[in-house]
């Protein structure tokens, strides 16, 4: 499960409508992969100026040349630029599969995927897993407009529904593809949210899905620096299992969270109750229990 | 031949002289999933402080042109915590750990240098310097030489007589110089140079400065050339005083620039954020670039450049 | 619309605020191979001296991360030359001149400034204070605010009423606030920052320092952020001072993010030397940038990072 | 003639023996130039953290493609390196042709051309001009082994003479070209030499041929940062027509110079009696006469 470090072969870098799917040999990270996490890669060749790695969700791993991964982004910065300029055979530095996965819930229930953008794309191995093990699937995808709707096809083929929404209604329904989401819950007696979006429409799946009651796991990309842990800038505020706020990392306590234990109004700020925020005193006895890890599960 | 990596701290052996910069590895557990913490010269942690913190809001870091801006604001387990979890996993390990300390008054650190003598296994301790002084004006211990020095002092008398203690300089002073004195004066073993140099970036989109923070320090390949001028000239000014180059290390080769400029051990920060085998990679790559020009010893050219002319060691490489 | 990038400098408008950066542009006509010098806000010119000088030894520059580290010293024609070759065929291409002088006592600043005021159609004055203080320590005028003040009074009274008269501050000093106060009081009509930052290369192949000099000035996108900060801190300081920001400006966004952070013109230096044409690549994507942004004035938008909010101009770019 | 700043399409980087040789498109570049001039790329792509541009003698020039130039190089530091990585349609940001030329004898005369390593590659469109305009044309090339020794077929083809000596013996002679220097000159009956070699080979050329009275023409590679005369990186000490030293540019006053002008044993150094050095005091008349450019030539 420990993550690696490998430079690996492009093979191809294909348009998918306003993104690139990039798919790059990498077997250590394809076999040990589960849905929801990601990886990050050096960007720039050798004497670049970007020192930061970029983090992308795995979108696909397939068995060929040993094993294989696909991610797709949208080149808009100089890192994914440089990225969709890579040609088959270039030289990536890949590191993964990094993350806490999505949980799978132990019994067959009614899952709802919800998606936005890019987003998405952590979604589909998803939903392959729980069809695997039996459960319902239902999609939702949201996007700005019809090319950033990323995979309505393979939704509509792999789930029982797929309702989708754009801000301009050039494919599905128009406005935020939050408002369905009641609808779509009561029709499928969703179970089960996992969602994969923006933090504001995060923060609003998880606000609905309160209202019923359901269990959301939510993965969130924060401004990501390493990947691995070490820098401290993916962070955001958690509640542990002892109901204390910790500033916990993205990259490794996520970046698939429990809802529930999301700070959601928080993040970006350090609430005052956090553990060590300003004027915070410490009880001074023995040292805290670690950041929720592993104590989260779905279903 | 390969090179001999070997170096010293204090009492100590090191397998080679190349540590991680403090709070670039995390606790350490991170890094050993990419390289064998026990193999480099030693994991400078974190600066620990005495209780728990929080850190700064996010954002708390930006990409700048071969380099990093970042004000995480210290957020860490405190002392206990360290203690019990961190470092006994670190000495399990059996790497090194030189442990970062950092307070708001000298009292603060030298009960941290208590706490830290009374632990078994710590090979050093690092005064993180660059910690606004609250009893004094607020600025920066690292910017005054005399509230370096008090730190330095304080710290010296309260540690334990066998822990060398390593004064950790910021390079936003008028004289670099002056400061490294203070501290050898006041007992520092060693000195760390150089912490990040302040900086800000502007967020064209939104138009406000990028971190929540404001303003943020420098670091990666970008600040080398301010780190090697310091080490230079510290070396220059205080030959005997060993020094720890800290500053945009990214390759072996840049570890051996810092080295030849004055640095006995070479800290790698940043550039691990970069790759995160980037230590072992690194201190690779530092033997065979000394192996390359047959250089027996890592030691033997701590401060080369200073001498006007070693031809024994001038062979060019190819 | 296109926005309007006109700005002003003391009471001459100037059609762009982006500059050449003093000693980054030859005498003009090397740049004017490749851009009209007279459709950018004004050249720079070098740091004029008395009499010619023939700058270090070779070599003078070194490639680092993002940067460049040079040691020229000063190497120029002396003010006659000056007058009668360089400002004249500037003159006669319908550039506006900013005089970059240097000297090294306030004596031989006004001395210079009196021959800038006899000659017609100095658009301003810069003084270059990162120069020995052979009359005080040897120090750098720049690094003293009474020293640096000095050299401004002394300009500001033999120079003609009026010619803007501007300082131009080093980052290395313990605040660079103080200097920038201490010069605006002088009676400066403006600053420049920031000048380069010293740093040191050492090349790992003759194991030496790299540029003959030892040490040098870093420049180049790897010090932006420390003249974003400088800018910043002296625009809260200092509102009502125009501050011409420079620091490793490469693009249209980056002169966008010194503006913001309170800069009523940019100088670009090392970039040029990467790309001859950029002073005019710079200014056309500044004014992309702020069409964008539907900012109608670059001069509506100086400071703005400052502002908590500014709602109206926030609207995020795509 | 004023030099031009281009983006041009990589037409192809071949490898040739210790070299590589990459062609671009530039067609107002190819039109201008003059054999002893040189372009300068920027090197790494857009977020690169190499600032500098790489300066290389142009060698060859072709119609096709409305004109296309050709340069050689060693890929040694990172920037030649990720030249040697180019392919075929990148784009390279090209500004040329730059510097002084080698000045042509006006009458046809006997000519001999002495180049090393890389630095020969300048040699050979000067000796197609020079045989254009009917001289006598001799070469002599040497290297540190055979696979650096550059152009020797075309040499043979193209001169009256090829003489050759590698450090190693690998090709040619063993020893270092100059060691042949005399009794080349002697045979061939040298009226003028060109000369592209590094500065030590360049100082013996210029040594030797001062006992026969010959004239140099010597290219000299000084380190460059801009190319384009802005940055004054690229200085050495050259003697004026006024007897007056001074500190000039390689790029902009050279790379040619009259090799009688160049205070070869100074190089690197700035002589105290060069105008402007420390000590040094000025008359405090009327300025000084330019540097001197065009003021040297040939035969
Ligand atoms: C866990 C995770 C999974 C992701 N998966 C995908 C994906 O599948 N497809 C996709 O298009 N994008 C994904 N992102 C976002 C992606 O990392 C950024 O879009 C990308 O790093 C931007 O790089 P840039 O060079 O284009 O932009 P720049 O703005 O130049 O990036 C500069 C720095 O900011 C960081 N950064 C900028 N934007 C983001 C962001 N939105 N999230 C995290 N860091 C950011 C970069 O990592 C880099 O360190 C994911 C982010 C995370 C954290
Ligand atoms: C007029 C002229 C013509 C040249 N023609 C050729 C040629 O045809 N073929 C060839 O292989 N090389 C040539 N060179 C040398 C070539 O410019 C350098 O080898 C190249 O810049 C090195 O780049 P790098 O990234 O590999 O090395 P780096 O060492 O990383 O270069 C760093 C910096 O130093 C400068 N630099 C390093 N070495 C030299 C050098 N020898 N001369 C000038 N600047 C240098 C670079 O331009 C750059 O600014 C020429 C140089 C000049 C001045
Ligand atoms: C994210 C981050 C956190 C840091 N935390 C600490 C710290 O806790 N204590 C300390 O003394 N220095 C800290 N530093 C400074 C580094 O140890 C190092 O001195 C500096 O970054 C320069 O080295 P580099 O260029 O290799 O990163 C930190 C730097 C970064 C980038
Ligand atoms: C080669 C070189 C020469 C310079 N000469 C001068 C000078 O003569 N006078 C001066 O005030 N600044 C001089 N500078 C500093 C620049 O004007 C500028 O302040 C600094 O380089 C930072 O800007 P940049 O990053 O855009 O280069 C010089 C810088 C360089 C790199
Ligand atoms: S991105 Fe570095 S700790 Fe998460
Ligand atoms: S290389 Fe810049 S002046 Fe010659």
């Amino acid at each position: 499960m420990a993550p690696v470090q490998v430079s690996g072969p492009v093979l191809t870098v294909r348009r998918v409508d306003a993104y690139h799917a990039l798919t790059v040999v990498a077997p250590a990270i394809a076999t040990e992969f589960r849905p929801g996490q990601f990886v990050t890669v050096a960007v720039g060749g050798p004497e670049s100026s970007m020192l930061l790695r970029r983090a992308f969700s795995i979108h696909d791993v397939r068995p060929d040349h040993g094993g294989t991964i696909e991610f797709v982004f949208e080149a808009n910065g100089p890192g994914t630029q440089w990225l969709a300029g890579r040609r088959s055979r270039d030289l990536l530095d890949v590191v993964g599969p990094l993350g806490r996965p999505f949980p799978l819930p132990r019994e067959p229930v009614s899952c709802l995927l919800i998606g936005s953008g890019h987003h998405s794309t952590a979604l589909f191995p998803l939903a392959d897993r729980l069809r695997e093990r039996g459960g319902q699937i239902d999609f939702m995808l949201g996007a700005a407009s019809a090319d950033r709707v990323f995979g309505s096809l393979r939704a509509r083929r792999t789930a029982r529904s797929a309702t989708i929404a754009t801000d301009d209604g050039s494919l599905g329904a128009r406005g935020p593809i939050t408002g369905m989401l009641s609808q779509v819950i009561h029709e499928a007696r969703t179970d089960l949210i996992y969602a994969s979006a923006p933090l504001p429409v995060l923060r609003e799946v998880v606000a609905l899905a309160g209202r019923y009651d359901l269990p959301v796991q939510a993965l969130v990309e924060q401004p990501t620096a390493c990947g691995t842990g070490v820098c401290m800038s993916c962070v955001l505020p958690v509640l542990g299992s002892d109901g204390i706020t910790r500033i916990a990392r993205a990259c490794t306590d996520g970046p698939v969270f429990r809802a529930d234990l999301v700070r959601w109004d928080d993040v970006g700020t350090v609430p005052f109750d956090a553990l060590g925020a300003p004027g915070w005193k410490p009880p001074r006895v023995a040292p805290a229990p670690r950041a929720p890890r592993g104590s989260a599960h779905g279903g | 031949m390969a090179a001999d990596l070997r170096a010293r701290l204090g009492h100590v052996e090191l397998p080679s002289p190349i540590l991680t910069a403090a709070g670039c590895a995390g606790t350490g557990r991170e890094l050993a999933q990419y390289i064998d913490v026990a193999k480099i010269g030693a994991v400078v942690t974190k600066s620990i402080m005495l209780d728990p913190r929080a850190g700064r809001p996010s954002p708390r870091t930006a990409e700048t042109a071969g380099g990093l801006l970042s004000s995480v604001g210290l957020q860490g387990p405190g002392i206990d915590a360290f203690l019990q979890r961190d470092l006994a996993w670190l000495l399990s390990r059996g790497a090194r750990a030189v442990v970062s300390i950092a307070g708001s008054s000298p009292g603060e650190y030298a009960e941290l240098a208590v706490r830290l003598s009374d632990a078994a296994g710590v090979t050093a301790i690092e005064l993180n310097l660059s910690c606004p002084n609250v009893e004094g004006r607020g600025r920066d211990f690292a910017s005054e030489p005399d509230a370096a020095a008090q730190v330095v002092e304080s710290v010296r008398a309260a540690a334990r007589y066998d822990i060398p203690v390593i004064a950790k300089l910021a390079p936003d002073v008028a004289d670099i110089v002056t400061v490294a004195r203070a501290c050898t004066a006041a007992g520092a073993d060693a000195l760390s140079m150089i912490n990040t140099v302040p900086g800000m970036v502007i967020d064209t989109t939104t138009m406000r400065p990028a971190l929540a923070g404001g303003a943020g320090g420098l670091s990666g390949p970008a600040i080398r050339p301010i780190a090697v001028r310091s080490i230079w000239r510290t070396r220059q000014a205080l030959p005997e005083v060993p020094i720890i180059g800290i500053g945009g290390v990214r390759t072996g080769r840049d570890a051996l620039e810092l080295i030849l400029a004055g640095a006995t051990l070479v800290g790698v920060g940043t550039v691990i954020f970069h790759d995160p085998s980037a230590c072992a990679r690194i201190q690779r790559e530092l033997e065979d670039e000394l192996t390359a020009r047959n250089i027996d010893r890592v030691t033997d050219v701590t401060g080369l450049a200073h001498q006007p002319t070693a031809p024994a060691l001038r062979r060019p490489i190819p």
